[in-house]
């Protein structure tokens, strides 16, 4: 049984990162209907912007501030200089420019920083709890903690206030929206700022348990992607189950099967959801209209 | 002459909504039916479970003789049901004699070596299907249209464009969904002597249409519908002075229609 | 037209980055991107900073150096091209790099069929075994490091070991390679685990190693997989000793792994990492401490034994041209060849007709990280 | 005489082939050339699926990773002619879309492109972590295929690249001429009625899953031959063939050029295979600027490159 608990402990740290990763998507996806694939990159600046202002002397959490707020208006800056321009393109032309961004700000990123892995010390230590005979870092729990933070507030602001009705609102229908009086330009710089806010975070939380690099964000834009669509793209729920659900999964493929095809594991669980629920697991269900 | 088209106690509903309710009725060749209703009463849905497009929750359609409900709309177009649309669904990525050829696919398909290799059974379909499709353009008036994308025409031309599509299969049932709108008069009056003709060669022809006038005109028998419900049926003049469907709907404009 | 103006455009700007052409053209194609990057950006450096200063020191037999680098991003196919962009549009007489073993081999055809003489700076076996003519390496093996590390394990009386490598072509050839030494040398594997070299926790794996009763744990891997496994090692509280491969060696890799976790974990190194406890007398100790003392005032950064292995490979191949007195490929080639008793990073390198690594199991030292430093096992 | 947009494209991708070696200062030169018409050629395939049916895929790679690893291992393990391998190859890549085709094309849009995505992973995981077979990360070397020497016993007297460069143009050619048959062929007609609109395909009698699955299957063999073409060419294969970045990269290559028509795409096999060689010179900026171009180009030129430099030529002459 311990050997369970720290599989499912292990999954939980790892899944909740994919989580956080999976909840930035949401919001985009929610105001625009794009995947941003340069969402892994959001992690990475959230990361490496705190590594280099702490290293420069500031204190860390003034620095993990400073890495949100400026991921945020890179965020803001990508709407407004590459999303709202193509608006109305189709899905590959889009797949095509949120991936030209996340190059783009890896290229940034390695001139701007280095090429070097880096790390900055766990908020509360490393020492780790014992539990039944396995072990969870205290850093775990941050990371799990802001998932479900993120979660709550993201599950209050779309469903109990009125911008977040207004975001889900310009999603639908955004001419619908801009009718009632929605600011929909306003909605859609407010859901990058957010999302980039919410990648950042996850990378200043997670950075201490899986280092930083310049280059990490493509694996974990990769995960996260995976598991909102496990989860059904736009539903925050989603997201959440989806990330923690692929997390445990691999872990328990690597405990109990292979730790060669746990990534493989993971991906197939994937195909076969999407076989018999081709929304997702909590994906609305589209009907075609003609 | 036995029903080529028979809808028994068709009904679906969505999310709890019953859009559709015991909706029935027939047609037999060179029948003109219409179906009339307000907005919303449910006429598309019961074109849409009719073609296949969306699997009604209960009742039957019976096409030639046989139970097809449910079956997929290229299935149906192969037993002779062809359809246009309210909101048009042309290719638009295609000039306007490719989207009139499409509607030659059935006759036009062969093998996909055939197709890859451009072998001369290939070719000699395509050539026909060709020649068909600028036929048929040329009866919607579309034919120097034929080498534009289907894309930059105006409304009333793409309207014109899907019926020839439809026609292109040589269908036994037509089911023809508000195929005048947002045409002029002079547009639907070549639509209405159209759909006539095209009933007149024994094919049966579902219209669903708000032009009263013309509904009135052409139909050999009309079905109306409220809420998803037959609220009346029978031929223009019954229907027209049944109170409930005034009441319901048609008003004035039918009481007009009736003494014209 | 288009795809022709594009083509001459490119032979155009590369013409005027391009030398005089009485330079010494020396080729290279590092990874400086991509997931080898942390092992390219350092051997890119070491040779843009030794080239600039050989050049500033008149160069080689009279004649400065021109080097042309290419970054092939660890795509294999990328720096194939770059090897035929090298050998036949910038005519280079010798060539340096392949980070990884992927590039390399993938270079491999090309300069043996061109006949210029390569070396690379990757780790597996294979490419210098077989011996192919043109093709040398700078760093140890990691057959040698299996080995090393071994020995090291059965001296300390371990003979269950577990294993846990990165799934990439670093972790997964290391792997293979140990597991077919285990035998001769002594040892068992009883776990034999692996992770994703951008995996956050490798604590399920850690738990079945855990579990199999291994005696010691061998961590084969590079970039940023071994410091979570150190941690995750820590973590668990696993009591068997942990042994890193030479794909850490760096300073670095202790900050990551943070130095409570990394204390205690051994691994084989080059001296390099070690160059102020080498003994004055060591023949070593003035090659590594110039090369390290440079590399961290220019660059600022810790020295790592990656840059080391460029650099060792950029003064062989000087050493080459020097003593063949030309830039022949062929004549380089052969006096490549015949390099012995060239002290380097790495060690000693006594290249010969049926060794093209020319480094002996001696040129490691077994290192252990202690307070956060590296020293000597003795 | 007017030529038919089929005949034209023919007739400039045959000239661009035969006569681009008259201008190459160097041997690379054929080098560039080869990987553009390879490329080209697995792009022409995404042109058939993404150009012609408007579906999506994020693992086309994993095709190309089956159809050079065909190359590898077949000759050496089972004794298979070298020759033989990237047929048998194209048609394991076949079966395999076929298979995998009919449950992941039900799917649409971004939930089609995470499907793709997986299997392309799927088959790149295998080809990482089955080393026994296929060599594992570090790769594998490709038996010769004897088809250079072939060539020089004929009394052609080629380089390897040079080999390479006609062998490649000439299947080029053959792929675009049977994608060009497409086009206007039933079976082309009907893929591009149910990218413009799947309910109405469906009405005139289009079996939507059908088609998809064949285009899905064509252009899968497409990606295998070009992958088999790589694996001889390079005599070496690693399983980056099968990477998630190579199918990124494919996909782009024929948007940015322009997904309607084989010229665009092959167009932009071109930019994207050559812009790596000349931002050699921009070094550490080549990332940056690579993003940048592929953001702006969908951005400004939404059709792609040569639908658009074809309007500004038309406009100028007008």
């Amino acid at each position: 049984m311990p050997e369970l608990l720290q599989f499912l402990f292990s999954g939980l740290t790892v899944g909740a990162v994919y989580a956080l990763v999976a909840l930035g998507f949401t919001i985009i996806y929610n105001a625009s209907d794009v995947v941003n694939f340069a969402q892994g990159e959001f992690v990475m600046l959230g990361g490496m912007i705190t590594v280099f202002a702490h290293a420069a002397g500031l204190p860390l959490l003034l620095a993990a501030g400073i890495a949100i707020a400026a991921t945020a208006v890179i965020g803001v800056a990508l709407n407004k200089l590459a999303i709202e321009p193509a608006r109305g393109a189709p899905v590959v032309s889009l797949i095509i420019i949120t991936i030209g961004a996340s190059i783009f700000l890896r290229g940034v990123a390695s001139l701007v920083f280095d090429k070097q892995i880096h790390r900055f010390p766990a908020f509360s230590g490393d020492a780790p709890f014992r539990i039944g005979g396995a072990t969870i870092l205290p850093q775990s729990l941050w990371v799990i903690a802001g998932g479900v933070a993120v979660f709550i507030a993201l599950w209050l602001f779309f469903t109990r206030t009125l911008t977040g009705k207004a975001v889900l609102a310009t999603s639908n229908n955004r001419l619908a929206a801009q009718l009632v009086g929605i600011n929909t330009n306003w909605v859609m710089t407010l859901s990058f700022a957010l999302s980039a806010a919410i990648g950042a975070l996850a990378g200043v939380l997670a950075t201490p348990i899986t280092n930083t690099s310049y280059d990490v964000g493509i694996a974990l834009a990769l995960k996260g992607f995976a598991a909102a669509m496990l989860g059904g793209m736009g539903n925050p729920k989603g997201a959440l189950v989806g990330g923690i659900l692929l997390g445990i999964l691999e872990a328990l493929t690597a405990g109990y099967l292979s730790s060669q095809y746990k990534d493989a594991a993971a991906f197939i669980v994937i195909l076969l959801v999407l076989f018999i629920m081709p929304q997702g697991l909590f994906g609305a269900r589209q009907t075609e209209r003609v | 002459m036995s029903d080529l088209l028979r809808v028994e106690n068709l009904g679906i509903s969505f999310g709890g909504l019953r859009a559709v309710n015991q909706v029935g009725f027939s047609v037999k060749p060179g029948e003109i039916l219409s179906v009339i209703g307000p907005n919303g009463a449910g006429k598309t849905t019961l074109f849409n479970m009719i073609s296949g497009i969306y699997m009604p929750g209960d009742g039957r359609v019976v096409l030639n003789g046989d139970d097809v409900t449910g079956m997929r709309p290229d299935l149906l177009a192969r037993r002779g049901l062809s359809r246009t649309f309210q909101n048009l669904q042309i290719f638009q990525n295609m000039t306007v004699l490719d989207n009139a050829i499409a509607g030659y696919h059935l006759t036009e398909s062969g093998s996909l070596l055939a197709d890859l290799f451009r072998l001369p059974g290939a070719r000699a379909r395509v050539r026909a299907a060709r020649e068909g499709a600028m036929a048929l353009l040329a009866r919607v008036g579309l034919d120097r249209a034929a080498e534009t994308e289907a894309g930059s025409l105006s409304y009333g031309k793409l309207k014109r464009l899907e019926i020839a599509r439809a026609l292109a299969l040589d269908p036994k049932v037509l089911l023809l969904d508000e195929p005048a709108a947002g045409c002029n008069a002079v547009e639907t009056e070549e639509i209405d002597q159209m759909i006539a003709e095209v009933a007149r060669s024994g094919v049966a022809i579902l219209l669903v249409e708000h032009d009263m006038k013309m509904v009135m005109r052409i139909s050999s028998h009309i079905v109306v519908l409220d809420h998803g419900e037959k609220i009346a049926e029978g031929d223009p003049a019954t229907v027209s002075r049944d109170p409930q469907v005034i009441s319901a709907y048609l008003g004035t404009e039918a009481a007009e229609a009736a003494d014209a | 037209m288009t795809i022709r103006t594009l083509m001459s455009t490119a032979a155009a700007l590369t013409a005027l980055a391009g030398p005089a052409l009485a330079d010494i053209n020396i080729g290279a194609s590092i990874s400086e991107t991509g997931p080898a990057a942390f092992l390219g950006d350092p051997e890119a450096k070491t040779l843009r900073m030794e080239v600039e200063k050989i050049n500033a020191e008149g160069g080689i037999i009279g004649e400065p150096i021109n080097l042309i680098m290419y970054d092939d991003g660890g795509d294999p196919n990328k720096a194939r091209t770059f090897a035929t962009r090298l050998v036949e549009d910038d005519e280079v007489v010798a060539v340096i790099g392949g980070t990884t073993t992927g590039t390399t081999m993938a270079m491999v055809p090309v300069y043996e069929d061109a006949e210029i003489p390569f070396i690379s700076l990757a780790g597996a076996v294979e490419i210098i075994e077989p011996v192919k003519e043109f093709v040398f390496k700078t760093p140890h093996t990691d057959r040698m490091a299996c080995e090393k590390i071994f020995e090291d394990m059965a001296a300390r009386g371990f003979s269950r070991i577990g294993m846990i490598s990165g799934s990439d072509g670093f972790g997964k050839s290391m792997q293979a390679q140990c597991k077919d030494v285990a035998e001769a040398s002594g040892v068992e594997i009883v776990a034999d685990e692996v992770y994703g070299p951008q995996d956050a926790d490798m604590t399920p794996q850690l738990t079945n190693i855990k579990g199999s009763g291994a005696e010691a744990i061998l961590n084969s891997g590079m970039g940023q997989g071994p410091a979570v496994v150190t941690r995750n090692h820590t973590q668990l509280a696993i009591d068997a000793p942990l042994y890193q491969s030479h794909g850490v060696a760096s300073k670095q890799f202790i900050e990551l792994a943070g130095s409570e976790a990394a204390e205690g974990v051994r691994l084989p190194a080059a001296a390099l990492l070690v160059a102020d406890q080498l003994a004055e007398d060591d023949p070593q100790k003035p090659v590594v401490v110039g090369y390290r003392d440079g590399y961290e005032s220019e660059t600022g950064e810790d020295v790592s034994t990656f840059g080391g292995h460029a650099y060792d490979a950029l003064y062989i191949l000087k050493a080459a041209i020097e003593s063949a007195g030309s830039t022949e490929p062929a004549a380089i080639r052969d006096a490549i060849e015949a390099t012995s008793g060239f002290v380097g990073t790495a060690g000693e390198v006594n290249f010969s007709g049926d060794d093209h690594l020319g480094l002996t199991l001696d040129a490691f030292e077994m290192l252990e990280i202690k307070d956060g430093n590296w020293t000597i096992v003795e | 005489m007017r030529l038919s947009p089929r005949a034209t494209t023919l007739l400039v991708l045959a000239v661009l082939i035969a006569l681009s070696p008259l201008m190459f200062p160097s041997n690379f030169y054929y080098r560039v050339g080869s990987l553009i018409f390879m490329n080209g050629l697995a792009v022409t395939g995404m042109v058939i699926l993404i150009g012609y049916a408007g579906q999506i895929s994020l693992g086309h790679a994993g095709f190309s990773g089956i159809g050079a690893y065909s190359c590898a291992i077949m000759p050496v393990q089972w004794g298979i002619h070298p020759l033989l391998a990237p047929l048998l190859g194209a048609a394991i890549s076949a079966l395999l879309a076929w298979l995998v085709g009919r449950p992941i094309l039900r799917l649409k849009g971004y939930y089609l492109a995470v499907a793709t995505l997986g299997f392309g992973i799927l088959v790149y995981m295998v080809l990482m972590n089955e080393a026994a077979l296929t060599g594992g990360p570090d790769g594998i070397t490709v038996a010769d295929s004897g088809l250079p020497d072939l060539a020089e016993a004929a009394g052609l007297d080629l380089s390897n690249s040079q080999f390479w460069y006609w062998m490649s143009g000439l299947v080029l050619l053959a792929g675009a001429w049977l994608a060009l048959n497409l086009y206007d062929s039933p079976t082309g007609r009907a893929l591009r009625a149910l990218h413009g609109s799947e309910v109405a395909a469906r009405t005139v009698g289009v079996d939507v899953a059908r088609y998809k699955l064949q285009a899905f299957v064509i252009s899968a063999v497409y990606a295998s031959v070009a992958g088999s073409l790589l694996a001889l060419q390079n005599k070496f294969i690693t399983p980056d063939v099968a990477g998630y970045m190579h199918s990124i990269e494919l996909v782009t290559m024929t948007v940015l050029g322009g997904a309607h028509s084989v010229l665009g795409a092959v167009f932009g096999a071109a930019i994207l295979t050559m812009l790596p060689q000349v931002l050699t010179v921009f070094a550490e900026y080549e990332h940056l600027l690579l993003g940048l171009i592929m953001m702006l180009v969908m951005i400004f030129l939404r059709d792609g490159l040569l639908p658009s430099l074809m309007r500004l030529i038309r406009g100028k002459s007008e």
